[in-house]
Order: C-alpha cells, then structure tokens, then sequence
C-alpha cells in the first residue's frame, strides 16, 4: 500500500483537525491499539510486561506531561521526580488514611495534589527563564526529596521512609498480575496521551508553544504570560504526578524517596529531547529509546553467545548508548518524533526522491 | 564574460534542505573580478539559499548542496569551512541582520576582524567603517540587541567590511534602511568596488537601486535562474520593469491604484 | 509643531470616500529614556479612526519604540496616552491586546515552532472561551469554536494568499511570506488599531504592491485605523492618509503626504534630495 | 564567635571547591551556548587519567619520584584532555552547528556517557588515590584569641588557593582578549560567527580544552580529597546552584555564586538544619540560588537576558 | 543452563558510584559458586549462574529480577536496600526467597509476617544493639553510657534511617543522648555534618554509611581532628575500600565485621586453589579474602547450604524450586561442626534459623583498621533479645496490617 495523502480531500475543517488526518495514519494507529490491547496480552511474557512494557508506558506518560512544560511552553524542568514523588505519596495517604478509597480517586487526587505543588514551584517561571528557571525545579527535586524523607507523617510514620501499598483493584479487578498492571497502565496512558493531545491541539496548546517561542510578541498578540506558564505547570505536574502514582504503585509497589531522585528527573527531561520536544508521539520515542535501549543493548552480547563480563558490558553499553545518543541528534537534531515525520514525508513522496 | 578573470563560478548547483526540500534546482552564475553582480527575485526564490551555498553556511540550517560545483578561482570550495573562505576574502553579509546581541556595537565590529591579526589594520578597517556610518559611532557601546533595525543592519555590514574582504555577499543590505542610507550603502559598495576592487554578489529586493549599481543581474524564481543580463538591459526589460521595478508604461504606479489581477509572469507558465 | 498639528487635526480630510473619523489614539508629550539613551523627547501626535498614519524618520529615530509605547511594551517616562479618550496607566502588552490593538514587528516575531495556520490562531486567542476540561475532552463546545475560527482564518489566509504554505512551520518560510504570515496574526485579532512595524522590508515591488492592496483593503472592508512604519518612500507617500516624522527622538514634521514631503526639514533629515 | 568563623571559612573553602567545577561549566557555556552536561563526567574522566598514569608511568618507564611521575601523569592526562577535546569537536559538535542549546545539551549527556564507559573501561573503577602531597592534618590557628583555636583544614586551604589562582588565570585569559570576543560571539550566534570566519572547531577545541584542563584540576583537588572513583562525577552536582546562581557566563560569577551557596549551605545546616531535622543544605542551597534569581534573574553577573520585540 | 542445574541469579553492581564496594562482593559470590561447581555441586547438582548488573538503581534491579526470574530462579541477593524493599512485595508472588544478609528490613526478622526474606547474621538494629553494647563495655557497663553524647552519622536514606529506633530505644533505656547527623546521599560533601560533630563533642559517633559516604566521613574526621578511636561504624562502612584511600589517617577507627576476612581459613585456601589456581577466579587473587569479597562468599555459602538442606527435605540430587529452597532456608542449621566442614572453623558463629526466626544469629565483632589493615578484635557481641524481639514484632505486626497480611499459622511451619 502506498502512503499517499493525495486523493483523500478534507471537506470540513473537522475532518482537517482530526489527530490523524491520513487514512494510513490512522488505520495504522488502530491496528497499533488492538496489537497493544489485544495481541501482546496474549503473547507477552511477564517479563516482557514487568521489565519492559509497564515501565515504558509509565515513564513515557511522566515524559508525556513534562512535554507539555519543556515541549509545549518552553519551560525547562529538573523537577519531574519531585512531582512525580509528590503524586504518589499523595495518592498513598488518601490510600492509607481514608478507607475504601478506590485506587482511581486516589490517583486522581495524587495528581491533584502534584498540580498545586507544581503550580506553586512554578511561580518564579514568571520572572526567571531558561536555565536559570532549573533552579526553581530543583529547589523543588530536593525539597521534596528532603520532606518525603523526613517527615514521618508523609510515610505514615514508617521507621525507614519507605513505604508499601498492597491489594489494589479497579472497580473490584484485582491489579496483581503482570498483564492487568500492563492493561491498566496501558489505559491510563492512552487516556492521558489522547486528552494532551487535545489540550495541544487546541487553544491553550497555542498559547503554550507561543509562550516558548517567543513570549514577548505572545503577550502582545495577548496571551497572558502568567496563565499560559501556569496552566502549563499545572497540567504537566497532574500527569507527572498519576504517572508517578502509577510507577509507585504499579510497577515498584513499595518505595523510597529515592525511587523519584534527580536521576529520574534527569531520564525524564532526556526521554523528551532524544524523543521530540514538543510532540505527544515523541515522548513515547524518547522513553523507548532511554529504557528499552540499554536493556536490549544489554543483552545483545547473550544472544550472540559473546562472553563479556558484566563490568565490560555495562562499560560497553553506556558508550553504544551514548554514542546512538549523538548519532541520533544528528541525524535529527529534534528528535526521534521529527525523524518520524520526515521518514513519513519522504514515503509521501516515494518512488521519487523529491 | 571573460573567463580570464572569473572570481566565482557557481555551476549548477541544487541545494535541499532536511533532506526533503529540494529548493534550487539548477543554478549557475559567475561573478567575475572587481564586479557588482546583482541577484534578483521574489520571496522565496532561493537567493539567501544560493549566497549560503557559496559561502557554504548551509550546513547549520541542514541543507547541503547535492549537486554542481561552486569554485574560487578555478579552486572548488564546497568542502572548506566558512572561516577558511573569510580567510581567503570571501564574507557574507548574513540576512536579517544576526548581530551578536550580547556584544556592543563596537565588539561586534571588532569580532568582523577576526580574521585580521595586523592592529593597525583593524584600527584603519574599524575608522573606515564608523566613517561610513556615522550613526554606528555614537551607539558603540550599546549592546547590539538593543539598538534598532536599521543600526543593527548597518553593524551587520560593517562587521563584514572589518574582514577587509575582496569579495562580500550581501543578503538584502538594504533591508530595514532608510532611503538616503541605501543610496550611502550602495555607495559604499560602489567605492569599494572601484577603489579597492572589491567583487560583491548581492540579493537584493530593492531591484531599482540593485540594478542601478551593479554590473550585471541574475532574476531567480523558484530555485532557478530565469533571466540574467547586464544590469541596464535588464532595467530596460519590460517583464523586470514590470514586475521588479513596479513600473508600466506610464510610468511607476502608484501604489494605492495597483490592480487586484495581474498579468501572469511570462516564465511561469 | 503644536501647530501642525492643530491644522491636520482641524482638516480631518475624507481620502478616496473613507470617512475618517474621530480620534481614537492620542499621544501627549511622550519621554522615553533608556539609560542615557533618548528614544523619545516630548512627541504628541493623534491618529483618527479608519485613518493610514505613516511614521517615517531615519535609523534609530524611535519609530519602533513609538509603537513599542503604543502597545505597552515601553512604559514612557513622562506624557500621557490616551486611547479611545481614556487614559491609559501603566499597562501589559497583553492587555493592549484585549483592547483591541494588534501590532506586526520589525525583526518578525514569528512563533517559529508553529505552522502557520497555528500562529494565525494564535491571533485569534482572545476570542476563544472554552475552558481546560472542555480543551482536554474536545467535545462539542470546544469543537465547534476551533471550527468556526478556523473558518475566520482560513478566510484570512486567503485573502494573504498563504493556502499553499498553511501547515508548513513558518520557520521554514522565506522572509518574505513570514511578514505576511505575521500581518495574518494581527488581522486575527480583528484589531480596531494595527501597528504595523516595516511590513515590507526585505519585498521587491511586486511583494509590496500585494501588501499594500493587503493594507488598504483591511483598512477599507474592515474600517482598521492602521499606524504604519515605512522606509520605502513610495509606499507611504501613496497610501498614508497623514505622516509623522521622527528624527532622533523628535518630532520634527507631521501632516499630510505632499505637506510633509516639501518640508524643509524632513528633506534634510530623512528623505535626503532625490524624493 | 570561633565556631562561627570555623563553619564560615568551612563553608569559603567548599564553595571554592564548587567553584572550581562550576569553572567549566561556566567556560563551555560562554564560549558555545552550551550547558554542558559532561563536565561531571569529564571530572571523573581527567582524575582517573591522572592517578592511573601517576602509577603507570613509573612502572612503564622504571623510574621511583613522585613528583616525577605527578608531572608527567599530569602531562599525559592533560594531553588526553586535549584529544579528548578534538574528538569531540570532530565527532559531535562540528555536526551540530547552530542547534539549539537544548539539543545540544543533550549531545553532551550523550558524551558523558561515553565518558562514563570509556573512562571506566580504560581506567577501571576501583578507588584510586592521587597523592599530590596535600596536607591532610587539621592546623588550629589563633589559639590565644578563641577557646579552642580555630580549626583550619589545610588540605582545603590549599585547594582554595589553587581554585582562586587557577580562575584568576582564566578570568584574565578570557576577559577583553580577541580570543574572548570571539567567544562570546560564537555563544551568541553560530552561524553570525561562522560567516564573519570565527573558525568553530578551533574555537570549540579551545574552549574544551581549557574546560578539560580546568576538569582536570578540579579532579586532582576533589580526586585527592574524596580518593578517585565514579562519586567524583556526582559532585557536578553541587556545582548547579553555583553556575545558576553566578550567572551562567561569568566567570567571576562562578566564584562568588560558589562562596554564597557554600557558606549558605554549611550556616543553613549548622544554625537552621537543627530546627527542621537536619540534612537541610541540599535544598537550602537551591532556595538560596532561586532568592537571588527573584531579584537578579540573569544570575548576579550573569548577561542580562535579552527579550526585546 | 541445563535442567539439572540448579540456577542463582546473581544481582550485582561493578559499575558507578558503588562498584568499589560491589566489585569485591560479586567475585565473591561469583567464586564461591565455581568453587561448589568445582567440587562436584550440591549432592551432584552443579549451580548455573548469570549476573547482572543492576548499578545499584532500583529500577535496573527490578529489570534484573524480572529477567533472571524467568530462568527458574530459586533464590535472590538483591544486593541493595532500595531493590529489597521494591521485591519483599514481588518475591511471595513469584515464590522466590530473598536473603538480605546484614541488610534489607530490620523488621523481615519476623518470618511469620516475611515468609520470603532472610536477613541471615544481621539486621541495622541488631548491628546498632551490638555497636552499644560495645561502647558500654568500653565504658565499663552500659550504665555508663548515662549522660554520654552519642552522634549518628548517617546516610539519609532507608538504609541510614534504619538504626534509628534502636538506637533511640536504647538511649532511652541508657540514658544517653543521641544526635542525629543526616548526611545527604552521595556523601561528598559532609563539612556540615563534621563542623556540628565538633561543636557538639559527641563521645562517641556511630558511623552509618555507604561507598564513598565512609571514606569522606573518615577523611572529614581526620580534617576536623576527631579522634578515629571514638568511630565506629557499621559493617557496610568497615571494608577496605572505605579506608583504602585514607591509610594511616584512619588507624584507630573500628567498624562491625559481619564476617571473617584474611586467607588463613581452610575455604580461602581452598578457593584460592580449585578456582584461582585454576583460572577461574572471578576477579584479582589479592582480592580474595577482603571484607566484601568474604561477604559475597558467605551470602552464597549459606545458599546452597540452603539448597543442601532442602536437598535434605525433599530429595538429595534434585533441583530445588524456589519454594524449596525457602523451606531449606528456614530451617538451616550450621552449627560448629558445619561450620567446620565449610572450612571456616572458628570464624563465623553457628547459626540456626526457624520458621519464625529468619535471622538464625545476631553474633558479631568488631575489626579496627591499623592503618594499613583489618584487624579483628576478640569479642562477640549478640543483640539482646529483649531490646529487639518487641520492636520486632510491633514493625513486623504493623507491616502485616498494611499489606493486609496474616501472620503464617504455625501449621504453615511444617509444610
Ligand atoms: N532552513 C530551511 N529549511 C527548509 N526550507 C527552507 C529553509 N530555508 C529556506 N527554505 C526554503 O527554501 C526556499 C528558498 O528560500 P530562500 O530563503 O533562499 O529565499 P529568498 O530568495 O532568500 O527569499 P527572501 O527574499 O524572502 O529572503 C523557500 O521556499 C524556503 O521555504
Ligand atoms: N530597549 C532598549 N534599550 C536601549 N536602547 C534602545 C532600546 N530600544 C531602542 N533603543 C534605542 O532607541 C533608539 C530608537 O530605536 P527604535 O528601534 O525605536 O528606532 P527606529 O526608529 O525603529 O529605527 P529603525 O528604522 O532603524 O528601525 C535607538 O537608538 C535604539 O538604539
Ligand atoms: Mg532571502
Ligand atoms: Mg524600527
């Protein structure tokens, strides 16, 4: 089949302004969603769900809402895991100290509460820009960093500062096996990338990506810098903040503070530059590339029977990794999501080179 | 044109960008020593495209030139880096100003030369070009992004000047100017020329003065040369009269009375 | 100069069947310093409804920062503003915008990112009123207001004849068709006053016959009051209604096209011999 | 009173230490727009070189001085400092010209894990100790004038003197000279640089270089301190708030940022930490960065950030 | 792997910030495996390994989990605290036991609430009880700690804040005051930390740190003149890379030695001869021997001791699965004529775990650092029961009604 758009003539404009205005794209997107739904359930291994898939998909919705700040508005942030942290000890308070509280609401809540912790720490991007706003999203990385450890209420007064959530269920589902996590996950996920895609399609997506682009001749063309900057903070930290409930609650089950460390905060903020800036697919590259990466990349000397030791193939392996990371920035400085769609271009245009 | 004395010779060149973008398709033009060579066209033409070819500034806006060759003096020079060609007297004027926004006036003059190690060279080179621009000396120590278009515009050229080049190429000098300085800047560029023969290549929108002093012109529409000529049977031609230089029979139009449908252009069928 | 100004204002001439009508932007003894740097010293001048008012002055004579004044961006040291007969107190740009001034930029102000379609929606910004749940859901609502100004746009893309280039990234645009994609912004906002900051620079003749008949007919069809900064001569001589002169921060002329082209000053400061 | 002036010279000494490494952030920012994100890396990199060649190359060349073998390791680790320098240029940075500072940031965490590998498989990863002859002993100075003396680390003396010489030296090396124009030019505009004949790769060989050489001495200092091993590159990370704070392009702004975060952080812990349960520095250090930010946001000597339409 | 195998997965870090300290411990495990393989296996059953590295982040090590479990893993050594908290959850599902030796959840003591974790030999309250017992022997009775300034150095962590109720039960009972001293991980900069030491002149101060944390706090003692002979620091701060690079400023400074070290035990010899000798050797011969390599050589040991007596249970000669192996694991006895066969007479403590006590022994000495070396001190010391069988319970107890957990029923012990 070949990957035309001529032929298929929008008559409205809600035909223009679908997600995927190609047919190919979106029957493609459709097989894509019952393989995920469908067929991997059938196949997978728990392997492949526990290591692989349910930490994908989580960090890749984590990637998903800090594109929305650094993609979508412009403003850096080394305060992912903060945020992410703040959601789920949020969301493990409502569990814990409010009976028969259902995981959903809890969820919800966790990423409430990540909204106003980032909405707060967002401030200061009205008058510091650029790097320098790192600060401001680090002061917030340690602080939070520093609270969940030390202060016991957070953690229900848990000798060591880690805590555990156990029995959890949706609507009466157990979410206990690898394949319902996986499914759960996936729905979240899928809910959460369709709902920012929309808010990026649409008018507040405008405002944001004229905030980053440009946000003097955006405050004259009149965009309120302070509301787009901070609905950008706010709706960012909700998604940080569930998929930090998910990655707490789901994948790791129990956890400390440092489960949500600088570190995660920096793999966020390079899931979304390898993946694209300012592009909802390319927060799904970038956190492919950055998790799955290293794992295959780590196995690849096994199934070619290569006998490394385990020091010499992780030396290996940081070095592919950091290498495929500088091939890939120039191949395409903006990221995996912008490769994409230039090979889709290119395939438009196929047989001819131009 | 004589060969003999050809400074530059850019030979069917195509140029894409992103590695989709085919943008010139075929372009060749020679500038021969000691000339003013004038390439003119429309929006989107391709002529920052070509001087960005030569001056081989392509490479960080991810294009490159897939095919032709453009050659210095009989020497190919796709392969050398832009500061090898200021090296060898080739420097671009780049459009849209790009002052160094952080730098004063005078350090972004200073930074022009570069190139130039002898300090009374550059003393010479920095009291030519504030001769030159006047307007320039009194704002030397304002950082460049906070002077205005039109002096940004003027840092712009002088920056190259201070490489003491012998060949500029100048990306719509007149850009942002007022009038009475696009005539000086042309007359700079003529004195230049004639005193110290230096060659220009220039695209330029203001096709009246363009032509006015320059040798010879190029006319490029979408990616191809659709016309050259010496400058005054091109300022004579009836498709440039009308087209670049808004003037019809009568002649000029004024601008309020322009028609809402306009004859088609001969070379687009 | 009081004087001048008095007499243009007392005219109030009906060009080519327009009513002009009263004043709508009124500018006293405005003072802009920057640091040591004088971009304005005293300047008053008016601009009517429906009218095509000109500034024109040298490099560096302050036009720029007039419509920077204009729009809230600069806060003038001393002089008062007065737009549709209110005073105006300090302010910030975007509220300019909600009253209804649009502006295009001399270095283009483009959001680079964007499509072109985005960046004229973008103009269009303050008309829209559904909120962030709605915006997340794309339902009904939200839907139907992206549809109904998409429709506004792509009339105006029309009429700037930009069909061919409306998904492109302006980015990627040649200088040329960035300043009509930035004049598309503006006229998004259905502005009762545009600013337009060099429009044509960087055109050939061609380029700014279309933007001047682009000018004239927003200024026609939709009775905008425009405020227009232009070096090319021609251009303004042509279509301005009234001109004002700058040169170093003063004013040092304003009037009509013909008053202003013959007067001694502004010949020796700006237009030089030939015009 | 004498525990006060104790925690404060503490804290002078250890934002010195900062400084040091904010030194190279400060240099690659300035002269390529670039935050780059390996200088961490590059600190572990240039200290495992030295320890490994001060042992190796008396074994190589059977000679038993340690001042010798100091000197020619530090030789040999500075010349790999240098190639390292021109291999990243040639492989990396020459490719992306004119980015945005953003990607190219990311090339650089690209690089630090290169580093990372690399160094490890060359050098190993054990803890190695770099013996430079640092003073480690504690020296306890008017006794008369305090109950107790004064308590004064020399070994940190020492490092701050060396910081402050080493950051005089470049201040001077960048300041006002055609070299540091040229700079500022390239971090301002790429392409404007390239097309006036700045030549990029040697500018960017350069400006690495000399961070590669400040790495380098910022590694000798913490490597004998801390002892050589992959910790070494985590103290990149105190080096954040003070580049932030400083001003990303100064140089003495890495100085002074340095001195006010360290002092801040040890006061905060002793004098505050207490109040709140302790191991408050961290963040304190970050709050302390953000206040100035409020009032100064382009850091205290910082360019002033242009947004001009 | 073959399915006469029975296979160990071997979660280990030899990269970052912690290879230093995990390098060492992951030969040794890795060594003792060869060393069983070279002397015929367990019964007959050689062990078939593979490693991972999971550099110590939590995440990798789940991916490792995850990865090795599916090669039919009967048996984990998490090698970290952060990864052991994020599989206490995952092991009962997948029925893999953990032994945390010397680390993980002080409270995993308990295993009527923690049927799958061993914290063989140790936990950080048992490791904090023995460190003030010590000083109250130094003083003369624990009486005489009353009135004395105890400081913790820690690492602010889980794994630092462990210790902390102990020790503040403790000082409770003894009357002495605790100082906590949080140190931010990594731990490269501790200046604060050792200014407040001084100003507050603690008696004593407990050392609670890991990697380069240790070899800071003891370069920062040194800078800020306290007297190493007043530290004293917990087993994962005592091995050689911890004073390696310190050298003689160290000497005086003691820490907690969980195991024997030294070449001189029949095993070492042993080893040194079927693996080393042979080529086999997982890492550099002079490492054998040191502190974290007989750690890694211990926690292995007591596996397919595990192993062995499953083996005993349910079938000498066979694989053990993962539920086996547990049941072996809780039900160990090496008592001295064991520990005699083992080649290590007289170095480690007998040690007999049962259904409710996944512990099996609290024994433990000190070893203080001469300035170029270890070296063990004589006395033993084991947690006091009272102290610490409550506490216990109580955190045991309250983890069970978090996870919504019964306590096993004593009928479960048998099976
Ligand atoms: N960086 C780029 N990426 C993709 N396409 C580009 C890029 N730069 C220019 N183009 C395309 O190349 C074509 C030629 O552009 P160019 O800038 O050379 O025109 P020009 O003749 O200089 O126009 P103008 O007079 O407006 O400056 C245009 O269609 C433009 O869209
Ligand atoms: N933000 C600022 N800070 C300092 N000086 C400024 C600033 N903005 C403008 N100026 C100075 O004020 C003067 C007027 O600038 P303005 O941009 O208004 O000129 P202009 O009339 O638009 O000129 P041009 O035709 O060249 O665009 C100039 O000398 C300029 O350098
Ligand atoms: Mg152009
Ligand atoms: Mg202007």
């Amino acid at each position: 089949m070949l990957y035309r758009e001529n032929g298929q003539f929008k008559t409205s404009y809600a035909a223009d302004q679908q997600i995927f205005p190609i047919l190919q794209d979106r029957v493609a997107i459709g097989v894509l969603l019952a393989i995920a739904f469908v067929v991997v359930p059938m196949f997978g291994s728990d392997y492949l769900f526990r290591a692989i898939l349910i930490p994908f998909l989580i960090l890749a919705l984590a990637a998903l809402g800090l594109n929305i700040l650094v993609g979508y508005c412009g403003q850096i942030s080394l305060g992912t895991g903060a945020f992410m942290a703040v959601g789920a000890y949020a969301a493990y308070n409502f569990l814990v100290r409010i009976d028969g509280m259902p995981l959903i609401a809890a969820m919800l809540l966790g990423g409430l509460c990540a909204t106003v912790i980032g909405v707060l720490f967002g401030i200061p991007s009205l008058r510091i820009k650029g790097l320098y706003l790192a600060v401001a999203t680090l002061a917030a990385q340690f602080f939070t960093d520093w609270a969940f450890l030390r202060i016991g209420w957070f953690t229900n007064n848990s000798t060591s500062g880690s805590v555990s959530v156990a029995g959890l269920n949706v609507f009466g589902l157990p979410i206990e096996s690898a394949v319902a996590k996986y499914l759960f996950c996936l729905a979240v996920v899928c809910v959460f990338a369709l709902g920012a895609k929309n808010l990026v399609r649409s008018a507040i997506g405008r405002q944001w990506m004229a905030i980053r682009d440009m946000d003097v001749a955006a405050a004259v063309i009149g965009i309120r810098p302070m509301y787009a900057k901070l609905t950008a903070f706010a709706v960012s930290s909700f998604i940080v903040g569930v998929a930090g409930v998910l990655w707490a609650f789901v994948h790791l089950g129990a956890w400390e503070p440092a489960a949500f460390s600088i570190d995660r905060s920096f793999q966020l903020l390079f899931m979304v530059i390898i993946g694209g800036l300012g592009s909802i697919m390319g927060a799904f590259f970038g956190a492919a590339f950055i998790i799955v990466l290293p794992i295959l990349l780590d196995q690849v000397p096994q199934w070619f029977g290569i006998p490394l030791s385990t020091a010499t193939t992780s030396h290996l392996v940081h070095m592919i990794f950091g290498a495929l990371i500088v091939f890939f920035l120039i191949v395409e400085p903006h990221g995996l999501a912008r490769l994409w769609s230039i090979g889709k271009q290119k395939l438009r245009l196929w047989p001819f080179p131009h | 044109m004589n060969p003999a004395n050809l400074l530059l010779d850019v030979n069917g060149i195509e140029v894409i960008y992103n590695h989709v973008a085919l943008v010139l398709k075929g372009v060749s033009l020679q500038v021969p020593e000691g000339r003013i060579v004038a390439i003119l066209g429309g929006n989107g033409a391709g002529k920052t495209t070509t001087l960005r070819a030569i001056s081989n500034l392509l490479k960080g806006e991810r294009g490159e030139v897939t095919k032709g060759r453009i050659e210095l003096e009989g020497e190919r020079i796709e392969a050398l880096s832009p500061s090898e060609l200021v090296r060898r007297g080739v420097v671009q004027v780049m459009e849209g100003r790009h002052c160094f926004a952080h730098l004063t006036i005078e350090e972004n003059l200073l930074a022009g030369a570069y190139t130039r190690k002898d300090k009374g060279e550059i003393a010479a080179n920095l009291d030519k070009v504030y001769a030159y621009f006047p307007r320039l000396k009194t704002r030397r120590t304002s950082q460049a992004a906070y002077t205005s278009g039109g002096e940004q515009q003027m840092c712009a050229i002088g920056r190259a000047l201070m490489s003491s080049p012998r060949m500029v190429l100048l990306d719509e000098p007149s850009m942002g100017l007022a009038p009475q300085i696009v005539e000086e800047v042309f007359e700079i560029v003529k004195d230049l020329n004639v005193k110290e023969k230096v060659s220009f290549l220039l695209a330029e929108q203001n096709t009246m003065v363009a032509l006015r002093y320059s040798d010879f012109g190029y006319i490029v529409e979408n990616g191809r040369i659709v016309m050259e000529g010496e400058a005054r049977d091109l300022a004579s031609n009836e498709d440039v009269k009308e087209f670049y230089l808004g003037l019809s029979g009568e002649g000029r139009k004024s601008f309020r009375d322009v028609k809402h449908y306009r004859r088609r252009k001969r070379w687009l069928s | 100069m009081m004087m001048d100004d008095m007499a243009a204002a007392a005219e109030a001439p009906a060009v080519g069947g327009r009513r002009i009508g009263d004043v709508i932007l009124d500018l006293q003894n405005i003072s802009l310093r920057f640091g040591g740097v004088k971009a304005l010293t005293d300047i008053s001048f008016n601009v009517r409804e429906h009218e095509i008012r000109s500034i024109i002055g040298p490099n560096g004579a302050g036009k720029s920062s007039m419509l920077n004044v204009i729009n809230g961006v600069y806060y003038p040291q001393e002089g008062r503003i007065l737009f549709r007969g209110e005073e105006r107190k300090k302010m910030e740009p975007h509220m300019a915008a909600t009253q209804g001034i649009a502006r295009t930029f001399q270095n283009i102000a483009l959001f680079k990112g964007m499509s072109v379609l985005d960046n004229i929606m973008t103009g269009r910004n303050l008309k829209m009123k559904c909120n962030l749940l709605q915006m997340a859901l794309y339902w009904g609502a939200v839907q139907k207001e992206e549809i109904a100004h998409r429709g506004k746009v792509e009339e105006i893309i029309d009429f700037l004849e930009i069909q061919s280039v409306r998904k492109t990234p302006v980015g990627q645009l040649p200088y040329g068709l960035q300043k009509r994609v930035e004049l598309g912004r503006a006229l998004a906002a259905e502005p009762s006053l545009l600013l337009l900051d060099e429009p044509m620079a960087g055109m050939n003749v061609e380029e700014k016959q279309d933007m001047c008949r682009f000018i004239l007919d927003v200024n026609d069809q939709f009775g905008t009051t425009i405020v227009l900064i232009e070096h090319d001569m021609g251009v303004v001589m042509d279509i301005s209604d009234r001109v004002v002169v700058l040169d170093y921060g003063k004013k040092i002329g304003d009037g009509a096209p013909d008053e202003v082209r013959n007067n001694e000053e502004v010949i020796r400061a700006y237009l030089g011999t030939s015009h | 009173m004498g525990f006060f002036l104790e925690t404060l010279f503490g804290g002078l000494m250890a934002g010195m230490l900062y400084s040091l490494i904010a030194l190279g952030f400060v240099l690659i920012y300035k002269a390529s727009g670039v935050f780059n994100f390996a200088q961490g890396a590059m600190v572990l990199f240039a200290a495992l070189a030295m320890a490994r060649f001060a042992e190796w190359i008396p074994k190589w060349l059977g000679f038993d001085s340690l001042i010798l073998a100091n000197v020619l390791a530090f030789a040999a680790a500075m010349a790999l400092m240098v190639v390292l320098a021109w291999v990243i240029e040639r492989l990396c940075l020459s490719r992306l010209v004119n980015q945005e500072g953003i990607t190219l940031l990311m090339a650089t965490l690209g690089i630090s894990y290169f580093l990372d590998g690399l160094g490890q498989t060359m050098f190993g990863n054990d803890i190695y100790s770099i013996n430079v002859g640092m003073p480690k002993d504690p020296a306890m100075i008017l006794e008369s004038t305090f109950e107790g003396g004064l308590l004064l680390s020399k070994e940190d003396l020492v490092a701050a003197i060396i910081a402050a010489a080493l950051v005089a030296l470049l201040a001077l090396f960048f300041q006002k000279t055609a070299t540091g124009r040229a700079l500022r030019a390239v971090a301002d505009d790429h392409q404007a640089a390239q097309s006036i004949g700045i030549p990029l790769n040697r500018i960017w060989v350069i400006v690495w270089s000399v961070a590669g050489f400040a790495a380098l001495v910022a590694g000798i200092i913490w490597g004998s301190k801390l002892g050589v091993q992959f910790s070494l590159s985590l103290v990149a990370l105190k080096a954040l708030p003070v580049v932030i704070l400083g001003g990303l392009t100064s140089v003495p702004g890495a100085i002074l940022g340095g001195l006010i975060i360290g002092v801040g952080e040890k006061l905060s812990e002793i004098y505050l930490g207490p109040f709140f349960g302790g191991g408050i520095e961290i963040w304190f250090a970050y709050v302390l960065a953000l206040a100035f930010l409020l009032v100064r946001p382009q850091g205290l000597f910082g360019e002033k950030i242009i947004d001009r339409v | 792997q073959q399915a006469n195998e029975q296979f160990f997965p071997l979660l280990v870090y030899r990269t970052g910030a912690y290879a230093p300290n995990g390098t060492p411990w992951a030969n040794g495990k890795q060594d003792y495996v060869k060393y069983i393989n070279a002397t015929g296996g367990i019964n007959g059953v050689k062990i078939a390994w593979e490693e991972c590295e999971t550099g110590y982040a939590t995440d990798k090590g789940v991916e490792c989990y995850e990865r090795l479990k599916g090669k039919k893993s009967s048996l984990i050594d998490p090698q970290a605290t952060g990864i052991t908290f994020a599989l206490t959850d995952k092991a009962p599902v997948d029925k893999i036991p953990l032994i945390t030796l010397g680390y993980g959840l002080a409270a995993s003591q308990d295993g009527g609430v923690f049927k799958w974790n061993f914290p063989l030999m140790g936990s950080y309250w048992t490791a904090a009880d023995a460190l003030i017992q010590h000083l109250g022997k130094k003083e003369g009775g624990l009486d005489k700690l009353k009135g004395k300034k105890i400081a913790l150095v820690y690492h602010d962590s889980p794994f630092g804040k462990e210790p902390i109720p102990l020790l503040q039960k403790r000082a409770q009972m003894h009357g002495f005051e605790l100082v906590l001293l949080p140190v931010t991980a990594p731990g490269v900069e501790q200046k604060a930390t050792w200014l407040q030491v001084r100003q507050q002149r603690p008696d004593y101060t407990l050392l609670w740190g890991w990697g380069v944390m240790n070899s800071t706090a003891l370069k920062e003692a040194v800078a800020t003149g306290y007297p190493r002979e007043k530290l004293f620091g917990v087993w994962w701060s005592g091995a050689e890379p911890d004073v390696k690079d310190v050298g003689a400023n160290a000497k005086g400074y003691s820490a907690l030695a969980l195991n024997p070290h030294g070449t001189d035990s029949a095993l070492i010899k042993d080893i040194l001869k079927k693996v080393h000798d042979a080529g086999n050797g997982a890492g550099p011969r002079d490492e054998v021997g040191s502190v974290l390599y007989m750690r890694g050589l211990l926690i292995q040991m007591f596996a397919t001791e595990a192993v062995r007596t499953a083996q005993a249970k349910f079938g000498a000669g066979k694989v053990m699965t993962g539920e086996q192996v547990r049941w072996g694991l809780e039900n160990l006895n090496i008592d001295d004529k064991r520990i005699g066969e083992l080649g290590l007479a007289g170095l480690i403590r007998p040690l007999k775990t049962t259904c409710t006590d996944h512990m099996g022994s609290t024994a433990v000495r000190l070893h203080t650092w001469d300035g170029s070396q270890w070296k063990m001190q004589a006395d033993w010391y084991e947690a006091d029961k009272a102290v610490i069988d409550p506490m216990v319970k109580e955190a045991a107890d309250r983890y069970a009604t978090e996870k919504q957990i019964k306590r096993r029923d004593p009928s479960d012990c048998n099976a």
